[in-house]
């Protein structure tokens, strides 16, 4: 599959009358958008706001982060089986706003969601204070349950995100890349003596607040499968994670997922990337067992050389993580892992809740215990009602000057486990 | 049989009908140990005790599916349930606002119910 | 607890219901225990009968303290 | 900006006293930089000072620990120090013992920051990375170029009470904290790096090593079991009943010592199990279940073993290792090493 990214440099976000983007800028019809959210009979209200890098600018309790994107040419559409219907993506020519994102706001359940801060401190931990950024903030009917109301924020989200990237398509990108994902044969002759290596993913798949969608399937239903990264980058694989900000992957996460890009940086030079193989966390621990046992199997079937295997979240997907990288060591192949840890507030905690001398390779997020005192900024999108509650914030952590001190774990992105920061711990 | 243990009162009452159930009023921590020693006398894990990405001192609810007692002890039930409770201790305790309890326990209710409809084929 | 002790230059004898733990915690010299909550009884037997059976398991114990080890070993309960 | 005032630390050999046949020196409070002293004077610039020098032999200190600890706290105290620096030791083992141990005693009873240095195969690096700063070296004297501006740096930035880097930042060998910083390269590259690497099978070194993998070697075996002193612990919390020294029955932040002089069987009356982790019914009807006290005094009649040790020790722990487990068996175990203790035998639940 070959796949044509054109980049389109976004500066600046502006409501305007008419939506379009001009000079780096993109202009947004606030009115027209509210009309597209509130077609859910589940949501009773929208707000937007813009919160652009160097603000003082909290935004919280985020759901999720989107990037606008377009397909320009080639089958599908961005966000298959969810927004546009299912059909395979990952070829043609896809249409990127990028240095822009749809951020999305709501207290769906009163604990466990992120904070962005688009200066200060706690924008250094998270990737959100350096995009510009439209954050849609919903308010649901009464009485929605809440899953119900995080389906409708999710799918209102990517319905924004849609709608800003279609202002795309007929623009003429600034940058272009070219992303070529061989098949096993072609591959194999075009780079007889490069290392075979793939990429396991692993999604957030256990219950509500909890899941991941590949091409609309629930991935907690699905056994581990493959497919080729460029659909990924045509919005293949959505979050519908609202759980554990710093280490969730947001749906913007997936869609420029730091492995692959690096992966097909070296691909041809010093290695031939050959799989991209996808499996889940789920609670039940013979599906644990069963999942881990496929990743094995394909890599083991595909003769990769070697893999790298990202995680998602915090506690059990650990035992998916060490299950994955135990069984792919067996076959032979050589494996790196990415996680993070909860090494606790003074750093001597053991870092991850599974182990196994496999894991002799591994990439660290770094510590999402670490504790830090956020400042006041002058502006918050969202509430800081629940701030006590969100992952990672604690009992009387708002002082008399406004700032708020939270373990690292409260801020969006701040761990991620697909290596997209350069936090690291030691 | 399976066993859920479980100190979600929210958990009690919807699932009561379906599995057998042992409910404990006692915290968090208290159900991570009960699952642990239940596991050395021979039931294996049926779900991971740390199920979803909450921080066992975000939520004040937990439950855990075990299988019935075995004659063998599982030794990967044991590894996990063991590690399980030594994470959980190094996690301090926090105080919550009543209003989220509600949500606390219809986030463990969905974590097991997706557990429960995943071995309902088994059971 | 059984590494710090080790280190100390004291030979341990790990006696252990769980023995992939009594592995995992770095034991040299592990003899498998009855179960967890009487490791060196069984509350089944006669009063005899249990002190017979745990001073089997200890007898092992001792036998594992006299044997030279170079990793970790299980010596099972004849 | 005021001068930082430094205490140095030395030995015999640096203080150039001499080799060896000096260890036994007593412990010396010289005014201004001795030795080594020199380079940290030119690395600190004009940010501190060396104001006194501790000369002390490397053997003196080991073979009269308390003794000397006592001196050298005494000596350190009235200093007026903002840092208190030891060695480096490099591959010096009584050397970096005693660096390592009067760092530790300094930070604890003095409240003064503190820093060594030492090579990581050092015996002193092992006993104190999780409790001090101790700046990675080279194994000879040839890496003093090289250490001490590390340690000076270091050494500027905890007596100014400024937040410490990472290991790999700052050069310390990392020990019980992990910290938290910014790579340069972002982690899902470092990955890809690190795969590459070791595909190569060249060397790669992982973020976060695995713990609990570390094995100690086994110790020979008893030579004459029927002479042989021996001791039992247990991590199945059996105490006196009534558990006299209230421990916990879960995350115990401490662990009981018992006399069992003249006992000769464990019963319901007497002992039960604090241990809340298990169902508890069993021990309290018969400690011996656990701790098998009965059979070991009947050993010891029987000549089986030369003696039962006249304590035993007790946690409560499922087994597993924990930081706090890990602390007191090293405590004990020191008691017991010093008291001829030959074998120990452990029981778990």
């Amino acid at each position: 599959m070959k796949l044509e990214v054109g980049y389109i440099q976004i500066r600046d976000i502006q409501f305007g009358e008419t939506p379009m983007v001009k000079d780096g800028t993109l202009y947004v019809n606030a009115g027209e958008l509210e009309a597209l959210v509130l077609e859910d009979e589940y949501l009773a209200a929208v707000s937007f706001d813009i919160a652009r890098p160097g603000e003082s600018v909290r935004i919280s309790p985020v759901k999720d982060v989107i990037e606008p994107r377009a397909k320009v040419e080639g089958s599908g559409d961005i966000f298959p089986g969810v927004i546009s219907k299912v059909d395979t993506v990952g070829s043609g020519k896809t249409h990127v706003l990028r240095g822009a994102a749809v951020v999305t706001v709501g207290k769906i359940v009163g604990f466990q969601e992120g904070i962005i801060d688009m200066t200060g401190l706690g924008a250094q931990y998270t990737p959100f204070s350096k995009t510009v950024n439209l954050v849609a903030n919903f308010t649901p009917k009464d009485g929605l349950s809440a899953h119900e109301y995080e389906a409708a924020a999710r799918k209102a989200g990517l319905k924004i995100a849609y709608a800003l990237g279609k202002l795309g398509v007929d623009m003429r990108p600034d940058d272009t890349k070219v992303y070529e994902f061989e098949s096993l044969v072609e591959g194999l002759k075009k780079y007889p003596d490069l290392p075979r290596v793939g990429y396991v993913q692993m999604l957030q798949s256990q219950g509500l607040l909890h899941d991941t969608y590949v091409y609309g399937v629930d991935m907690k239903q699905s056994i581990t499968t493959m497919l080729s990264p460029t659909e990924i980058m045509d919005g293949a694989i959505i979050s519908g994670n609202c759980v554990s900000a710093c280490d969730k992957n947001t749906t913007y996460h997936h869609q420029n997922n730091p492995v692959i890009e690096d992966l097909f940086s070296e691909h041809g030079k010093t290695l031939n990337f050959t799989a991209m193989i996808i499996t889940n966390e789920n609670v039940y621990l013979a599906d644990k067992i069963r999942s881990s046992d496929w990743t094995a199997k394909l890599v083991d079937q595909l003769d990769l050389d070697g893999v790298i295997i990202s995680q998602e979240g915090f506690g059990n997907p650990d035992t998916d993580l060490i299950m994955n990288c135990k069984k792919t060591e067996a076959t032979g192949t050589k494996t790196v892992i990415i996680t993070n840890e909860y090494a606790g507030r003074d750093g001597t905690s053991q870092s991850l809740a599974d182990a196994d001398p496999s894991a002799d390779a591994l990439v660290t997020g770094g510590n999402s215990n670490q504790v830090v005192t956020l400042p006041k900024l002058d502006k918050v999108i969202g509430t800081l009602e629940y701030t006590e509650k969100i992952a990672g914030g604690f009992a009387g952590n708002t002082d008399a000057q406004g700032s708020i001190t939270v373990e690292i774990q409260a801020i969006t992105g701040a761990t991620n486990e697909l290596g997209f920061n350069l936090l690291s711990a030691r | 049989m399976d066993i859920l243990v479980t100190n979600n009162p929210l958990v009690l009452d919807r699932c009561k009908s379906c599995v057998h159930i042992e409910y404990l009023d006692a915290p968090l921590i208290d159900v991570l140990v009960r699952v642990r020693d239940l596991v050395h006398l021979g039931h294996a894990l049926r779900t991971h005790p740390l199920s979803g990405s909450i921080k066992p001192n975000e939520t004040l609810y937990k439950s855990v599916l075990v299988s019935g007692k075995h004659s063998h002890i599982d030794k990967q039930s044991v590894h996990i349930a063991g590690a399980c409770v030594l994470k959980a201790q190094s996690f301090p305790l926090r105080v919550f606002n009543e209003r989220v309890l509600y949500d606390m326990q219809i986030v463990d209710l969905s974590l097991i119910s997706s557990a429960l409809s995943s071995c309902a084929h088994e059971r | 607890m059984v590494k710090e002790i080790e280190r100390a230059g004291i030979p341990v004898v790990h006696i252990c219901t769980v023995t992939p733990i009594s592995m995992t915690v770095g034991a040299n010299r592990i003899v498998p225990a009855v179960a967890i909550p009487h490791p060196l009884g069984n509350p089944a037997l006669s009063a005899d009968e249990e002190k017979a059976l745990r001073r089997k398991i200890l007898t092992t114990a001792l036998e594992a303290a006299c044997t030279e080890v170079d990793g970790q070993t299980i010596f099972e309960v004849k | 900006m005021s001068t930082f005032k430094v205490v140095h630390y030395i030995n015999q050999f640096y203080a150039g006293v001499g080799g060896e046949e000096h260890a036994d020196y007593k412990p010396e409070l010289r005014d201004g930089p001795v030795g080594p002293g020199a380079a940290f004077t030119a690395a600190f610039g004009d940010k501190a000072k060396i104001i006194k020098t501790i000369v002390c032999g490397d053997s003196y200190f080991n073979e009269n620990p308390d003794e000397a600890k006592k001196t050298l706290i005494d000596m350190i105290r009235d200093c007026g120090a903002d840092l208190f620096i030891a060695g480096p030791a490099f591959n010096a083992g009584r050397y970096g013992v005693a660096c390592g141990t009067i760092c530790a005693a300094v930070s604890e009873q003095l409240g003064i920051p503190v820093l060594t240095g030492m090579f990581e195969e050092n015996p002193g690096a092992e006993m104190f990375k999780d409790k001090l700063h101790i700046i990675a070296t080279g194994s000879s004297a040839t890496g003093m170029r090289t250490a001490v501006p590390k340690m000076a740096a270091l050494g500027l930035k905890l007596a100014a009470g400024e937040s410490v880097g990472a290991s790999i930042e700052e050069g310390y060998l990392p020990g019980g904290a992990r910290v938290n910083f910014f790579e340069k390269e972002r982690g899902s590259k470092r990955a890809v790096d690190m795969l590459l690497k070791k595909l190569a099978g060249a060397p790669f070194v992982t973020e976060y090593p695995m713990p609990d993998f570390d094995r100690v070697a086994p110790n020979p075996a008893v030579l004459d079991i029927t002479k042989a002193t021996v001791a039992l612990v247990t991590s199945g919390g059996i105490v006196p009943k009534g558990n006299p020294d209230r421990i916990e029955s879960s995350s115990a932040s401490r662990y009981g010592e018992y006399d069992i002089t003249g006992v000769n069987d464990l019963t319901a009356e007497t002992y039960e199990t604090a241990h809340g982790g298990y169902d508890p019914v069993y021990a309290n009807q018969d400690a011996d279940r656990v701790l098998p006290v009965d059979i070991m005094r009947a050993f010891e009649k029987e000549g089986k073993i030369g003696k039962l040790y006249n304590k035993f020790y007790t946690t409560v722990g499922n087994g597993t290792s924990t930081k706090s487990s890990k602390h007191f068996a090293k405590e004990f175990a020191k008691k017991l090493k010093d008291d001829n203790v030959q074998v120990v035998i452990l029981t778990s639940t």
